[in-house]
């Protein structure tokens, strides 16, 4: 059964008004480019966006911003956006910082089923307030909750029919977790392979974790911070 | 660069031991890289998901979809691996990275760090630092002695929110390296000219000094 | 195989529907991967680690790298993949498997199921049993109606310790094909020549008649 | 810095009488056999040691109940072996049988810092008893914690001398979960592979999780039910 599609407007048109939405990349690195731009093309309102980042101001998750699409962002850091502190500073925008590895693991548990795990990370900081904490081997722990999504956006490399997927170098980052974890997912790829052109031993998403499959063209893949070797 | 920076990146290098797993923190501590000596084996481990950074690329071989944890292109070292960020965290809350190296704003005597918020001043968020303090099996901090208006920025208690408490192996200042041990923080070096007296001046936390130190600099 | 197996199988495969991902049990639900139409698109999971579980090989591609939970060999499917234990039961756990076939030993008018120890025998173990009856989104259990004694093995309550509690979606046994709901457990179909009147018999756990069932086969 | 040992004799002394030993393989498949082999001629007595199953009379883990150095035996399944049943009745080995999802699950919060996490795998069994209890977003779970090992045993396809690991199909099952459980993990390999020569983007056990590289020879690699087509 293939999973390609070829519209990103139906696919984006899936996800409701107030949705729970996980979004793939750090960064701008391996970003699900095509499927946010739907998505601010579509003005889908009132998303919880869960994503280590929030873009910036014009390209990413910060066209989602500028539209005014979001009411709550979860993230670990927010630092290279401008509208989101202006959002965030008259209310707009609520939000929800998560230690990075915490936000990770979360995400992973939601797609693993497991409903919550102890951490170290974050005792002793305001992260810790409220949280149930408990002593485990001796270590003290507060207690972290899955997350999981309505909808996933992740950006892969290359994919097949059936929606096994392959990440390039560190554009992988969360989208293998977002994508385990969106109980819609919509995997947008480089490059579409013929199924069995993937190496079964060497599948980084497989096929059951994704929904919906679209190849997006010409990327953009915008870097934040080019540094090359001094001369 | 500062020649306080110069410095304080001068000492931290030495704490790179040969065949260690080494995770940079963003900014300064990411400079240390550039001195580490070529005959020593280390791999860097950047957060977002790549284990051997290599230096910087060329013009010609940057690669958007190879990025460290600062957001800046590098390259990737011979034996190097590309894994998710979950992994990533596993490999930093489980205990396999060796060293962390990170900024901080303040230490306290207790080896509480904070390092991500300042009240009252817009969040931009903790990132992996929280993660990195719990995880990492030492913790070198590395930080101007003194803030811009000269104050101590070694306190008996932290002011501002924590990363972790009593996380930090080690503080490397300008002037001072400090360890911190269950008896709590020890003057183990002075540093670029500064003398025992200048270091208790310029420090808020209580701490004891190093026999070995008290030797060669006598008792102040 | 007895006609009765055969029977079991030949109902629990229709199950199986299009385009779907599922996990057969060890032993008689293992069988009902022959019995999959061909031109149905299935995904079978095994969980020691393959998605696209294949037929089993001609003797020259036996390969002892490639086996099902069952430990037999096997191939894998285009389109298959493996990975490591963690994530095989992250897929299940995670409700990423539409249907789950599993034997049983016992099952309860709630729905529990039973069907790993004998207490008093020797223990071998629940493999991922446990898991897969928390996690699959449909559980279909199949089993003979009744033990070798004849006694009804779906009872009131479990006799057995549990493998999961509430967690059976549907039961097929060889004489009835039962749906567990909020209110209680369901008669869907009679099979194999059955009359609900044998059914009533044979079953110690109450249930209620499905409407539709009522209307083919009379009230009793 | 070369992880590469020549002596699976010298490897195996590491590990110290009483140890908890993680073990890579499902049945007998993926086995680390070389270093079982040598654990079994150096003796290493009263260990702990988590493993899917037991390996069967004669091969495997089989040969350490043979030798009676296993005091406890934590696994999912331990049905293909007579001498485990006779030690178990006889009150010689003492077992913690464990769901595979959830031994897979502690396996990997082990290697991952994870202390404890909560599933609902397990829930009105036996298993439950005496594990705290938490409804977590309407689902009741019991309490689960990591298992981390002093030693892993591991088997690998291909590896290179910094410890990077590749595996073949299903022979991967728990060993990535080993590799990364064990404070000292000694991966065995039927390929020693130039560094650089893996694919970083497909690497299945980072360098920093291996402590000891050997290279295996003659594996045997048995098969417990060699299934064909039936002409």
């Amino acid at each position: 059964m293939t999973k390609v599609q070829t519209s990103f407007e139906e696919s984006v048109a899936r996800i409701q008004d107030g949705a729970t939405l996980i979004v793939g990349g750090f960064g701008l690195c391996g970003i699900p480019e095509k499927a946010i731009q739907a998505l601010a093309e579509k003005g889908t309102k009132n998303l919880t966006v869960v994503s280590n980042n929030c873009g910036v101001n014009d390209w990413g998750l910060g066209l989602l911003l500028e539209n005014k699409q979001i009411n709550k962002m979860v993230a670990s850091y927010v630092g290279e956006n401008k509208i989101f502190e202006e959002q965030y500073l008259n209310g707009e925008l609520e939000v929800e910082l998560v230690p990075q590895g915490t936000l990770a693991e979360r995400i992973r548990a939601g797609g693993a089923g497991i409903p919550g795990f102890y951490t170290p990370t974050g005792v002793g900081t305001p992260i810790a307030e409220g949280k149930e904490h408990k002593v485990i081997g001796g270590r003290q722990c507060i207690l972290e909750e899955a997350i999981q999504g309505d909808a996933a956006l992740v950006k892969a490399w290359k994919g097949d029919a059936y929606g096994n997927l392959i990440y390039r170098k560190t554009a992988r980052n969360f989208n293998p977790l977002a994508a385990a974890a969106g109980k819609f997912t919509i995997a947008e790829v480089e490059e579409l392979v013929d199924v069995g052109e993937l190496d079964p031993d060497f599948i980084h998403t497989p096929s059951l974790y994704v929904q919906h499959l679209l190849v997006g063209t010409s990327y953009e893949k915008r870097i934040e911070r080019k540094t090359v070797q001094q001369a | 660069m500062s020649s306080q920076r110069e410095n304080i990146i001068q000492r931290a290098v030495k704490e790179v031991e040969d065949g260690t797993i080494v995770n940079l923190g963003i900014g300064m501590p990411t400079m240390i890289a550039n001195y580490i000596p070529a005959d020593k084996d280390i791999f860097l481990h950047s957060e977002n998901g790549l284990l051997g950074i290599g230096p910087y690329p060329e013009e010609e071989d940057v690669d958007a979809d190879l990025i460290n944890a600062g957001k800046e292109t590098v390259t990737v070292k011979q034996g190097g691996s590309f894994f998710d960020n979950a992994e990533s965290f596993a490999m930093i809350r489980g205990g396999h990275i060796d060293l962390a190296i990170l900024g901080g704003m303040e230490v306290s005597g207790q080896g509480d760090l904070a390092n991500w918020m300042i009240p009252g001043k817009m969040v931009k968020g903790m990132g992996g630092a929280m993660d990195i303090v719990q995880g990492a099996k030492k913790v070198v901090i590395i930080m101007t002695h003194t803030n811009k208006e000269g104050e101590s920025k070694i306190r008996t208690e932290c002011a501002l929110p924590l990363t972790g408490e009593k996380v930090v192996s080690r503080l490397i200042t300008d002037m001072a390296v400090f360890d911190f041990t269950p008896s709590g923080m020890v003057l183990k070096e002075v540093l670029n000219g500064a003398d025992v007296k200048t270091v208790e001046q310029y420090t808020e936390a209580s701490f004891t000094i190093d026999e070995a130190l008290i030797d060669r600099e006598g008792k102040q």
